[in-house]
């Protein structure tokens, strides 16, 4: 159960119960043992609803690439997914203030067999092939680098790129720094190469940090859920909340706290 | 046929042994077309490694976009021919397996035809979607084995739709009268002449329009191949809606692209069941 | 090898996706009945307009893929007319009932019929109208026709519901996948392993539903055998209960 | 109800019977017609037997007067009210659904091959019509049944279903089914002949005590000349759809005037 | 081949026809035993004519020799060799598929329902056997098929299809079918009761142009009796599975001693 269509008003949340979009996606929103929602985005999201007066929301599991449509169709209110603000998304749906920064990293088979430093090197040999998750800023990413088209090979999810990664179907997979640490850390034969933040093909590096997702018509919740969330960066709660998960550390945190939505939009 | 000379009667005429539907040149004709565009298929479609579209729609703009909607035509063609691939690649796999589970399924063998049966139900009441992760996933942890996603597809059809395949062959055989095994087994025919000269001939004509349905349903489950990442048509459509945010135009793009073909494949095989069923009088 | 089993909270889980799987299932159910009862029937009518419509929309449900069909019905169409998606659940529930209707109209079409002419005559010189032609006489006695080719179909629907996963509703199939997120996190999981369990599942559902398909035969079969014989004494005893149920 | 404007045979009697009147009753299938300008007249009360070779058009007159054959041209009048048109004003137009329901309301029909309704029993075969169509209340419509039952001799049979009887007493619920409408005119289309030799007895001893009871118009088609004797007011002689001979029993089966007649007499006999 | 090790019955006359033994035939379906201890001789060229009612085991007794139904106990022998078993020194064995199979060539059968080929010419139809199964060359077998053919006087229906030919030409085109593999005992099962009665002749004279070439032994089930009393050399009266009565076609079809077959032919002639 949901709001009617941005009908949730500034006075908080008279115990509403609001649904809420994750990724499949570890660290940031996966399920636990118990079907419960983990991850820190969730984490954050309960703690800025539940001050906000707002019921236990409900969490819909979903593949990255559905997040986006499902929010603009209005099968969930919000996102928390970790997911990076960029230009292209901004003209879909709206972002709350960051609250974390990560590096981008790469995964790899053990001992780097090919060198990999970041999306450069692909750019410089053409044999390698990367794989990207359809719908993520990587796929970007990896195109501004100079990447070519036949080298980038699409998935629908993050759990299909490593396993064709660990099936030697590419080269490395593409990926926040915390999603690569987390997830070779559960497989077998992996390893990351050193993080890194992205560049474009002038060299400009650019901003990886996340937010909460709304649409473009909920501006009200928007702004009363990103009020809370201030006030939490302010008081170091999201700091506590996200470096307990693996992969984060202080400065990515300290980083967004710097930063607002308007950093983003050029 | 050679003339005979060994009979002086004039009333024996020149063998003119009937000719049977794949000496029909009416039957024959579109059957060789299909097979030659199959071929076609086969060989001259390679696999895209991605669908970009030219052409940015209107950003926050949801309303239907004609424009934009041509102009993926090109894309879309390519992915119901990546598709289209796979089906036929994965339909013979279907047929030569389907067989070999209608024997299985036949024999007297209980040892054999009890898990032959249980395997076929199995594999035909779960879902095509979870059995080609499954393949995808044990192919993937067997050591020195690696398919493609296209080839996971071929696979996971094929053994899918063997299944219904065995079930037709084995309507097909039950189909031909009982009389037929008798008034063979009374002129002392071996095993091999009962069935390639007696029964197969008999159950063909029942059998090719069920798996020509069954390759229409084929082509039909096809698209699933997105979910082991097969560059197909839904794969073109989720890689325009993630780089555009728009999902009205490919969807339906690719709607009716399915449309443009399993529509007429259907009324070919009912054609085909047309010209074939006069044999069964 | 590992264990060929998961573990019970994992269990738990996927019952928890089976859920999801049922409400789909049962709610398309429901809706491809209706569809098939109401095209199956326009496909017999005298009006050609209505014959027209009805196969026009046999042909468009049996010749789309459902997978496509999903995609169009569930996200394509409420986009374009802003029709909120709130309800994903009911989106894909008509989709698939779309193409459960699509093959149920051709099966209802054939088992009116097989129904022999005579009992179309006879309902027409008791001077029952049309609709109650179609509910007492004919429709029961399709019903035998009916079942086993529904029974099919259903589990064919069941198949289908899987594909629900890919639109972003958490069924059994993408509880698989959010388990494998998970197992992740633990560092442990054999990926086959899961999937071979979720397939099982699926097989039980399967067979649940053909039992309950033939119960549903045996019961009608029941039916054409009718009570034994009885005296007039205990017919009269008997009667205000056991009609209630048959005539009405 | 409206009352016809003509006399006799259109006519309601008082007791409940209806008249039928044909005119110019046409009917083709294809090209071959099977009914040519038929004029016909049954009074109420009155039970008249067809005879004929077949494919003379016995059962199509009959499935005409019951609407499941519809007629070409001509007009068909039931208890005076026409069957197949309204009157307005003056004119006869061609009849709604609604219209033709309420006619055909008068008029049951009992079928060569029974068509009982196999998933229902006996009684509930006889109860159908009156609850849904007559809006019968449920106790009442089982009495009537049972007593309908109990006329045909079958009460014990009450809970079984046509699976279960013989045909001879399928037949004779079909019987009982068709009377539990009331209707006014009664057709019967070769209701034994469907039935082995030793069957036939029963069902006719059964038309015989409907008959008796004088209340209903009866059309019967039948090759049972010897029950025709005994129980038609009138014999009609049926051929290339139209009535060539028609008369008081002893005149047309004993004394034949028409050769077609004499023919199809001697044929009948000789079977 | 091996000769057999006892007299008439079992043996190969220097003709070419085979003899039939049985000794305690038995075959139950269920709990419904069909043949009871049966005890037949047939000597080679033999013509034996089986009658009896409905249900007695005549097309049983047919099916079990040409091995289409397994017998549950008992030996059948076939030109002197054993055909549901084969000897090992003394002892009787099961036999094996392909000792079936051999003995099995000496045997043909004719189908109450033709059963031929539907998608072979008449001639393919002949020819299939003596090419696939005796290795004979395609132009032999299609010159001894053309000669069959002509013996049955089909020689111009040679290239139609079953699909295209009337029953009585189907069954010659089958009785011709099995004639090519040069059977020595061949079995007929009531081989005109699916013919129209104008074609049950045809078919008649053909057996007698086979009968009279004297060449095969010959067990034929059939309710002609004319027929019967013309050509066999024996006629055998089955009842519950046991051969009531035999003899001499003027004896058992003129004369009957047994109740049964008094009973039997006297129902037969009525019809
Ligand atoms: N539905 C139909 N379609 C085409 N022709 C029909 C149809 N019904 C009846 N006929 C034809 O109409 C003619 C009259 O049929 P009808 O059944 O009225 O004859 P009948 O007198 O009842 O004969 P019988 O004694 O054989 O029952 C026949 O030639 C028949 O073939
Ligand atoms: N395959 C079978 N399964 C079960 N019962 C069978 C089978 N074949 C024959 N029977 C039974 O065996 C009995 C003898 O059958 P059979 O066909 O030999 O009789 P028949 O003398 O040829 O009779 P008819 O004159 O009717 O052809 C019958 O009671 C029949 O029901
Ligand atoms: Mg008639
Ligand atoms: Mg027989």
């Amino acid at each position: 159960g949901c709001g009617d269509g941005g009908g949730e008003t500034g006075e908080g949340g008279d115990g509403e119960v609001l649904t809420i979009g994750i990724a499949n996606e570890q660290p940031y929103g996966y399920m636990d043992d118990a079907g419960n929602a983990t991850g820190f985005a969730p984490d954050v999201a309960r703690e800025v609803l539940s001050n906000l007066g707002y019921g236990e929301p409900e969490f819909e599991v979903v593949e990255f690439g559905n997040l986006i449509g499902g929010l603009q169709a209005q099968q969930f209110d919000m996102v928390a997914a970790g997911m990076y603000i960029n230009e292209e998304r901004l003209a879909q749906i709206q972002f709350s203030d960051p609250d974390y920064c990560t590096t981008e990293s790469l995964a790899v088979p053990e001992g780097n067999p090919e060198d990999i430093v970041d999306y450069s090197t692909f750019a410089d040999n053409s044999d390698l092939t990367i794989a990207v998750a359809s719908g993520t800023v990587e796929v970007g990413y990896a195109e501004e680098a100079g990447v070519g088209e036949d080298q980038i090979k699409s998935f629908p999810g993050i759990d299909q790129m490593y396993q064709a990664l660990e099936a030697g179907e590419v080269d490395a997979v593409t990926g926040t720094a915390a999603t690569v640490n987390g997830q070779i850390a559960g497989r077998d034969g992996l390893e990351a190469v050193e993080p890194f933040f992205p560049k474009d093909v002038e060299g400009n590096e650019t901003l990886p940090c996340g937010g909460y997702g709304f649409r473009l018509d909920d501006t009200e919740f928007r702004d009363e859920f990103n009020e809370e969330l201030n006030k939490l960066r302010e008081d170091g709660t999201t700091m506590e909340i996200i470096t307990s998960y693996e992969g984060f550390e202080d400065a990515d945190v300290e980083l967004a706290n710097d930063l607002t939505v308007a950093d983003f939009e050029e | 046929m050679t003339q005979t000379t060994a009979h002086s009667e004039p009333v024996v005429e020149e063998f003119r042994p009937h000719r049977r539907w794949f000496q029909r040149p009416d039957v024959l004709t579109p059957l060789i077309l299909t097979s030659v565009g199959f071929a076609l298929l086969i060989g001259a479609v390679s696999v895209p490694a991605n669908y970009r579209t030219e052409m940015d729609a209107p950003p926050g703009d949801v309303s239907f976009d004609w424009m934009f909607f041509f102009h993926m035509v090109p894309l879309m063609v390519q992915g119901v021919l990546v598709l289209a691939k796979a089906t036929v690649l994965g339909f013979t796999v279907a047929i030569v397996l389907g067989f070999a589970m209608a024997l299985g399924r036949r024999t007297k063998l209980r040892w054999v035809s009890w898990p032959s049966a249980l395997v076929i139900e199995f594999i035909r009441s779960t879902p095509l979607l979870v059995q080609l992760f499954f393949w995808q996933a044990l192919f993937r942890s067997v050591e020195g084995i690696s398919l493609t996603p296209v080839e996971i597809l071929t696979l996971g059809l094929g053994i899918h739709y063997a299944t219904y395949c065995s079930e037709a062959y084995r309507a097909g055989i039950n189909s031909v009268d009982k009389g037929q095994w008798e008034a063979a087994t009374a002129l002392n025919l071996g095993p091999v002449t009962k069935w390639t000269r007696v029964i197969i001939p008999q159950a063909v004509p029942n059998v090719l329009p069920a798996l020509g349905n069954y390759l229409v349903a084929a082509f039909k489950d096809a698209p699933l191949g997105v979910a082991v990442n097969v560059h197909g048509l839904l794969f073109f459509a989720d890689q325009v809606r993630a780089e555009t945010f728009r999902a009205t135009e490919p969807y339906l793009l690719a709607g009716v692209g399915f449309l443009l073909v399993s529509l007429p494949a259907a009324w070919l095989v009912r054609q085909l069941e047309k010209r074939i069923s006069y044999e069964r009088v | 090898m590992e264990s060929w089993l998961l573990t019970g909270s994992q269990y738990m889980l996927l019952l928890r996706g089976a859920l999801v799987t049922l409400q789909i299932l049962g709610l398309a159910f429901v809706v491809g009945i209706v569809l098939s009862l109401v095209v199956g029937i326009a496909r017999l009518s005298e009006r050609t307009w209505i014959r027209g419509v009805a196969l026009g929309f046999v042909e468009f449900a049996r010749g789309i893929s459902s997978i496509i069909l999903l995609f169009i019905v569930a996200i394509a169409i409420p986009i374009l007319l802003g029709v909120p998606q709130e309800n994903l659940i009911l989106l894909a529930t008509l989709a698939l009932g779309i193409n459960m209707g699509g093959y149920g109209a051709e099966i209802i079409r054939g088992a009116i019929q097989s129904v022999p002419k005579g009992q179309a005559e006879a309902s027409i010189s008791l001077n029952l109208t049309s609709l109650q032609r179609l509910r007492h006489v004919i429709l029961p006695q399709a019903m035998t026709v009916i079942l086993p080719p529904m029974g099919n179909l259903t589990i064919e629907i069941l198949k289908g519901t899987a594909l629900v996963s890919l639109i972003g509703l958490t069924d059994v199939m993408q509880m698989a996948r959010n388990i494998r997120q998970q197992q992740l996190a633990d560092a442990v999981g054999n990926l086959p392993i899961l999937y071979l369990n979720v397939l099982v599942l699926y097989f039980i559902l399967a067979q649940v539903i053909n039992l309950i398909f033939r119960l549903a035969e045996r019961l009608m079969e029941k039916r054409y055998e009718g009570g034994p014989a009885l005296t007039t004494e205990e017919l009269e005893r008997m009667r205000p209960t056991s009609a209630e149920g048959t005539v009405s | 109800m409206s009352v016809s404007e003509t006399a006799t045979p259109g006519q309601i009697s008082e007791k409940g019977a209806a008249g039928v009147r044909m005119r110019d009753v046409t009917k083709a299938f294809g090209s071959n017609v099977v009914l040519r300008d038929l004029d016909l007249d049954v009074a109420p009360g009155e039970r008249v037997v067809i005879i004929g070779p077949s494919g003379s058009g016995k059962t199509t007159i009959l499935r005409a007067t019951m609407t499941l054959e519809r007629i070409d041209s001509g007009t068909i009048e039931v208890g005076g009210r026409h069957l197949y048109h309204e009157l307005h004003g003056n004119k006869l137009r061609p009849a709604r659904e609604s219209h033709i329901r309420e006619v055909r309301s008068d008029i049951g029909m009992v079928f060569q091959h029974f068509n009982l309704f196999p998933h229902m029993t006996a009684l509930e075969n006889i109860m159908l019509a009156p609850i849904k169509v007559h809006g019968k209340p449920r106790e009442a419509a089982r009495d009537a049944g049972m007593a309908l039952l109990e006329q045909v001799g079958l009460a014990h049979a009450a809970n079984q279903t046509p699976g279960q009887l013989s045909g001879g007493q399928k037949q004779r619920v079909a019987i009982a089914r068709s009377l539990a409408c009331e209707p006014k005119v009664m057709l019967f289309d070769e209701v034994t002949s469907a039935l082995d030799p030793e069957l036939v007895g029963e069902v006719l001893n059964v038309l015989r005590d409907i008959a008796e009871e004088g209340r209903t118009t009866m059309m019967l088609v039948t090759h049972e000349m010897g029950f025709a004797r005994e129980m038609a007011d009138r014999v009609l002689m049926f051929d290339g759809g139209q009535v060539i001979e028609s008369g008081a029993p002893a005149d047309v089966l004993g004394n034949p005037q028409h050769d077609r007649t004499k023919a199809f007499l001697g044929a009948v006999k000789a079977h």
